[in-house]
């Protein structure tokens, strides 16, 4: 145990804060950035003494009425998984988080804190587990709703995120069989190195395929448009239909914070995490000579915020493909998972093991 | 019998027949306004104008007799030319206030427009202003702009109501109908003259604005006013129930039948449906000892059984006298039978009550019996004239001594046939006293329970004429609140003394009573719709066998 | 509502012509004329009458009456003007004479005089154009009429 | 001869991957996405622009103008002594395709030449489709739906009935209509202009 609770409990505290304000703020991104798309305005009603802040308070606006409003719940349902499930839902988004490094090492009067909740040798097997019981919050809630639309809802999800769970694992082999670890700071230090002196070695100039079927799997994971056969909000009906109130808005909120979840793995594994390109424990050392001197903190922070601005920039795509692409229809989806991204993902791991065979 | 051909269909007629009436039997409808098969032949509307070969011009079909071998075209372009030109002269005055006119939607006017003429009007003159909205009589609004002069209700007034009130003034564009100055079109038959005006000149003030007539449907029915037992149609407002008050028969109107009523009814029969929505009317069954007191039919009938039982086990089966009604169907009547006389034992059951004043009576349809199954309950032998009971007068006088412990009441008012303070001292000397009808009464207001019983236009049955016809009701509205056809009444209170009543509907009672009841037997329940049957070929009962006081 | 009754000589009158037809319904028409020669109009008093002679309810009357304009229903004066407006008697000027004889007699035209001496009215072609402008007093033509002749002719009748 | 043409032709491997559509489409609202944030930023620091970020009208304080056919909540006409012009003939509750009419006729003693007059015409909102079918079938041009009121919303079922007071009460409100002179051209409508003002 090299550090103390004190520290465990600020980075903990970060970690929270990190993901639950995106989280919250994307609820607003999602209203304001599809109004843009749209040449619309967006929500801007919501005010505090007349003061709009650009629509920010609908969050907090939904957040009151969600825990004010009368959380209903149906007289056959069964009443403990109900009660349950979304908060099983939720608490497997958010813990995932704890393996995701947001920066390297920081020096604190003499202790050497690592930026990242839990240093954990296995994340990425641990990503796995967490992401595969995120259905159960899903699938439950439906079952317990003891309705048939819902339940039909939570079918859809289970068979969804089942089947694009095998893809999930599959597309990120390529990866770590060139990282050749599983601890995630070590695959995000892994990718501090350079090729030819110059382009970062980040796991997207490594992996272009493997980064596209991941990225396309990790939508797929956070069940939201083009993937939302399972909520289907709109007309198909999902498995939250007999959930208001703050039970629904976990539910909601879950895929707010998987979003956030798959853009951080993402930057993770295939966009150097923290790493900001030339920047070393010490400060920049440019390919073509200059270099300027920081101290430690200051690369530190210069860390987070660039994990920061590359999980934002992964959040912005997201909702940018959400409200590009019509949902797919279920036996799309299925044929989609089976067909063609879990082959080419068996194909990339063949190529990636032959081209490293042939590399060494 | 000559043989015409009409539109190429030849047929076989007897001679003298019109040509109108020949086209009819051919199945050919030529248009017309005054040709009524009742009425005398005037043939002045000119609109059933026909082509007959080897005649020089178009002839009318309404006052032409049939000849032999003559041949008949009502479809011709000429004709169809004519037919046309008649129309637009009836309509250069017509005021075409359709909108607010009550006749719309059965106005042979815009009938035979849709159908033949559909013409833009060429007229630019002004329309001659005429009387509107006359009241020419209490049943009857006369529009003058409206009529076409067609003659109609003139002769009725002079054939069928031989009263004269109607007449046709004046000449050309200013001729006008009008009744005699100084009289009132207040015959007792006045009703018809609307029936058979042919547009909206004449209307009835009693339908007056109170809804329009496709919101209505038809069903069959006999009037119940009297003993002639006229066939009906009724017609109920069953899609728009917030017009006129709720109610829910608009208006009566007179069926063709040839044997009873041909196409009239009195004004008494076709305005006296009123009951049938009124506030008197009994919702559900009621206790009224003591407090006033709302049950369902099962504790109803329970506790009358338990009572009626009561009287029997302490008193005897002489103690309790039934009053049945000539109002009641000859189901209802049967399953009385059933359960008081065969099921119970009762004895002194009877229906007959003679009025106070006699009825109003004529030689045409209005009989002074104002019941209409008096002649279906004689058959049926529910009346101490045809058992060994007691009459009613005899009943209230053993009730009032207290021999009669328990009277069960139906439909009669006795205050009509009796001095109220015999029957009240007769009622209250009751230890049960049930009512059973559908509207409240005197006395109603007297009896222990009080039962409510669908009106005729709720339930279904037959009706036994004056002249022993068999003809039958229909169940043009759904019954009233709770209450239920009297034989349903008798069927729930047979159930609780254990009595089989195996009846399900009217049809099956019918089929019982046709097997047990002599004068009935080998009735087809299929035949009596329509014109209904007759018992013995029409002879009519001695008027000394009803009773009219 | 008084009773009115025909005179002997005007009741053997109309047997005679009751027996000319086969109905007694028939003979409507020369009733009324009768009548009205006998009661000067005819009221419904008389219109009850006839009926009651012709064996017809009385409205029937009544609708022969309204639909012949020239039976008086009402009094009538005991000259009767009947000036011609035809259109030879109009472009002979009978307008001149109608307000001559208005202005005469001191009515409007289809007006009778309260004494019932005098009837006024203007009607259509009498037929004899040949002597326009002309008028019908009681039963006499009156010809090539000046408002002096209308004059004389008001003077001898008076 | 109808000449028909499979327009689903196979897609190639390329397109099967839907990759180059997602990108196309995606490249398509980004750059409506930076355009607008742009524009927004401009405008938020007070540089005016030719063309507006949003298309958005500010509803409830801008009011878009309604064109001249549009049907809105019904009214009755009157005649010029004030009476209703409605003579009760019940063709618009007859031809009403939601049955949402409701006529209790009455007579009109005072003028004959009328007769029937509505004693009470309700119509109940909730159920009207604004199919227009009662305008066109009023053969006294009694009622009309131009009265330019679309906010019609209620906390009741009740409140939703509109009644023959109510409907006579209300008043055509041409301004909120585009109006055409004869050659098509608008010549007025109030409301288009306070539209350029609406971006929030």
């Amino acid at each position: 145990m090299t550090e103390s609770i004190g520290i465990v409990l600020g980075k903990l505290a970060f970690v929270l804060l990190f993901v639950l304000n995106f989280g919250g703020v994307l609820t607003w991104v999602e209203r304001k950035q599809s109004a843009l798309m749209q040449d619309r305005i967006g929500a801007n009603r919501a005010a505090i003494f007349g003061f709009r802040a650009i629509g920010l308070f609908h969050g907090i606006a939904d957040a009151v009425k969600m825990f004010t409003k009368e959380s209903f719940r149906p007289a056959n349902a069964e009443k403990f998984i109900f009660t349950l499930a979304p908060a099983i839902s939720v608490f497997f988004a958010l813990i995932g988080f704890a393996v995701i490094p947001f920066g390297d090492k920081l020096l604190l009067g003499g202790t050497e804190i690592n930026l990242q909740l839990a240093p954990l040798n296995v994340g990425v097997l641990y990503l796995f587990a967490v992401a595969g019981m995120a259905v159960y919050g899903v699938v439950l809630g439906a079952w317990a709703s003891r309705n048939n639309y819902a339940l039909l809802g939570g079918l859809r999800a289970a068979a969804q995120m089942i089947s694009y769970e095998v893809a999930l694992g599959v597309s990120i082999f390529g990866c770590i069989m060139i990282y050749q670890t599983v601890d995630l700071q070590e695959i995000v230090r892994w990718q501090g190195g350079y090729w030819g002196g110059w382009l970062p070695a980040w796991g997207v100039f490594l992996q272009p395929v493997g980064f596209i079927l991941f990225l396309t799997v990790g939508i797929a994971e956070t069940k939201r448009i083009p993937f939302d056969a399972p909520e289907g909000e709109s007309e198909i009906i999902g498995y939250n239909l007999e959930y208001s109130g703050m039970g629904f808005g976990m539910f909601l909120l879950t895929d707010f914070i998987e979003t956030v979840m798959i853009a951080a793995i993402t930057v993770t594994l295939f966009f150097g995490g923290w790493q900001v390109p030339y920047l070393m424990p010490d400060g920049f050392h440019f390919p073509w000579g200059g270099t300027v001197e920081l101290a430690n903190w200051a690369v530190a922070i210069l860390q987070v915020v660039s994990f920061t601005f590359k999980v934002i920039f992964f959040l912005w795509l997201q909702m940018t493909i959400r409200w590009t692409l019509p949902r797919f229809r279920y036996d799309q989806i299925m044929r989609l998972g089976w067909k063609y991204l879990l082959p080419i993902s068996l194909a990339n791991i063949v190529i990636t093991g032959f081209l490293i065979l042939m590399l060494k | 019998m000559v043989k015409v051909t009409i539109d190429g269909i030849e047929i076989e007629i007897p001679k003298g027949t019109t040509v109108i009436q020949a086209a009819e039997q051919a199945g050919i409808e030529i248009p017309r306004y005054c040709y009524h098969p009742g009425l005398s032949i005037v043939g002045v509307c000119r609109i059933c104008l026909v082509e007959i070969e080897r005649m020089p011009k178009l002839q009318v079909a309404c006052y032409t007799p049939a000849t032999e071998g003559m041949v008949v075209h009502t479809n011709t372009e000429q004709v169809l030319e004519a037919r046309q030109a008649v129309m637009e002269f009836l309509l250069v005055n017509h005021p075409l206030d359709c909108p607010v006119c009550d006749q719309a939607g059965e106005c042979w006017l815009q009938n035979f427009y849709m159908q033949h003429a559909l013409h833009d009007s060429r007229m630019f003159e002004n329309k001659v202003k005429k009387s509107k909205a006359l009241q020419i009589g209490p049943n009857v609004m006369l529009d003058s702009e409206r009529c076409i002069l067609c003659s109609r209700c003139v002769r009725f007034c002079d054939e069928i109501s031989k009263s004269n009130e109607l007449g046709i003034f004046n000449r050309g564009d200013r001729a006008e109908l009008q009744p005699y100055p100084g009289t009132e079109l207040d015959n007792d038959y006045s009703g018809n003259t609307i029936d058979i005006c042919p547009v909206g000149a004449l209307t009835d003030r009693d339908f007056r604005f109170r809804t329009r007539v496709w919101y209505l449907s038809e069903t069959e029915s006999i009037c119940p006013g009297c003993s002639t037992g006229c066939n009906i149609n009724v017609h109920h407002n069953d899609q728009r129930t917030y017009k006129a008050g709720g109610s829910r028969v608009s208006r009566l109107k007179p069926r063709y039948n040839p044997d009873v009523n041909e196409w009239w009814m009195c004004d008494a029969g076709r305005y006296g449906f009123t009951h049938v929505d009124a506030d008197s009317r009994i919702l559900a069954p009621t206790r009224s000892i003591g407090e006033e007191q709302e049950m369902s039919w099962g504790e109803a009938a329970s506790e009358i059984m338990t009572k009626l039982r009561e009287v029997i086990s302490v008193h005897g089966k002489e103690s309790v006298g039934v009053i049945l009604s000539p109002q009641m169907t000859n189901e209802d009547l049967f399953v009385a039978r059933r359960f008081f006389r065969d099921g119970l034992g009762l004895k002194h059951i009877d229906f007959e009550v003679a009025p106070l004043t006699t009825g109003a009576k004529d030689d045409f349809l209005i009989k002074a019996d104002k019941n209409p199954n008096t002649a279906g309950a004689r058959l049926l032998g529910v009346g101490a004239r045809q058992g060994s009971g007691m009459t009613v007068a005899e009943m209230l006088e053993a009730a009032r001594k207290r021999k009669l412990r328990a009277l069960y009441i139906c439909h009669h008012d006795l205050a009509n046939g009796f001095a109220v303070d015999v029957v009240e001292e007769a009622l209250t000397a009751q230890d049960l006293v049930v009512f059973q009808g559908p509207n409240t009464n005197s006395t109603s207001a007297l009896a222990h329970y009080v039962l409510p019983a669908a009106a005729f236009v709720e339930k279904t049955g037959s009706f036994t004429n004056y002249a022993e016809r068999v003809q039958m009701i229909h169940t043009a509205v759904t019954p009233l609140g709770e209450s239920k056809a009297d034989w349903q009444i008798f069927r729930s209170l047979a159930k609780e003394a254990a009595i089989s009543v195996p009846y399900f509907e009217a049809e099956d009672v019918f089929q019982a009573l046709t097997a047990e009841v002599e004068a009935f037997s080998g009735l087809p329940y299929a035949g009596l719709a329509g014109q209904g049957i007759a018992l013995r070929d029409g002879q009519a009962l001695p008027e000394s066998e009803t009773v009219v006081a | 509502m008084s009773k009115v009754a025909f005179s002997q000589e005007s009741l053997s009158e109309f047997e005679r012509i009751v027996a000319q037809y086969p109905e007694r319904r028939a003979a409507m028409l020369p009733t009324l004329y009768l009548a009205e020669k006998e009661f000067g109009h005819i009221s419904p008093e008389v219109e009850v009458y006839v009926g009651e002679l012709l064996q017809v309810p009385a409205i029937k009357v009544r609708e022969v009456l309204t639909f012949y304009t020239l039976f008086a229903s009402k009094p009538r004066g005991k000259l009767h003007f009947q000036v011609c407006r035809g259109i030879s008697c109009d472009l002979r000027g009978c307008t001149k004479i109608i307000e001559h004889l208005q202005e005469k007699l001191n009515l409007n035209s289809e007006e009778t005089s309260a004494d019932l001496a005098y009837t006024l009215s203007e009607v259509e072609c009498l037929g004899a154009c040949e002597t326009a402008p002309m008028m019908q007093l009681n039963d006499d033509y009156h010809g090539d009429l000046t408002t002096e002749t209308v004059d004389l002719i008001l003077d001898e009748k008076k | 001869m109808i000449n028909v043409h499979d327009k689903h032709k196979p897609l190639t491997f390329i397109e099967k991957t839907y990759l180059p559509a997602i990108v196309s489409g995606v490249l398509l609202t980004s750059r409506h996405f930076f355009v607008n944030l742009t524009r927004h930023i401009l405008r938020a620091f007070g540089v005016k622009l030719k063309n507006m970020a949003a298309v958005t009208i500010q509803y409830p304080e801008f009011l878009r103008p309604l064109f001249p056919r549009l049907r809105t909540m019904h009214r009755l006409t009157r005649r010029e002594d004030g009476t209703p012009r409605c003579v009760a003939c019940m063709m618009c509750e007859t031809v009403c395709p939601a049955k949402c009419i409701y006529i209790i006729a009455d007579e009109k003693l005072e003028n004959p030449q009328i007769e029937k007059m509505p004693r009470s015409f309700d119509i109940d909102l909730g159920l009207c489709v604004f199919c227009g079918y009662c305008v066109e079938a009023c053969p006294e041009d009694a009622i009309r739906m131009d009265t330019g009121i679309l906010e019609i919303s209620n906390y009741t079922r009740n409140g939703m009935i509109l009644d023959l007071e109510t409907m006579l009460s209300l008043e055509p409100m041409s301004s909120r209509y585009v109006q055409y002179d004869r050659g098509g051209e608008v010549v007025s409508a109030d409301y288009i202009d306070e539209r350029h003002r609406s971006d929030a």
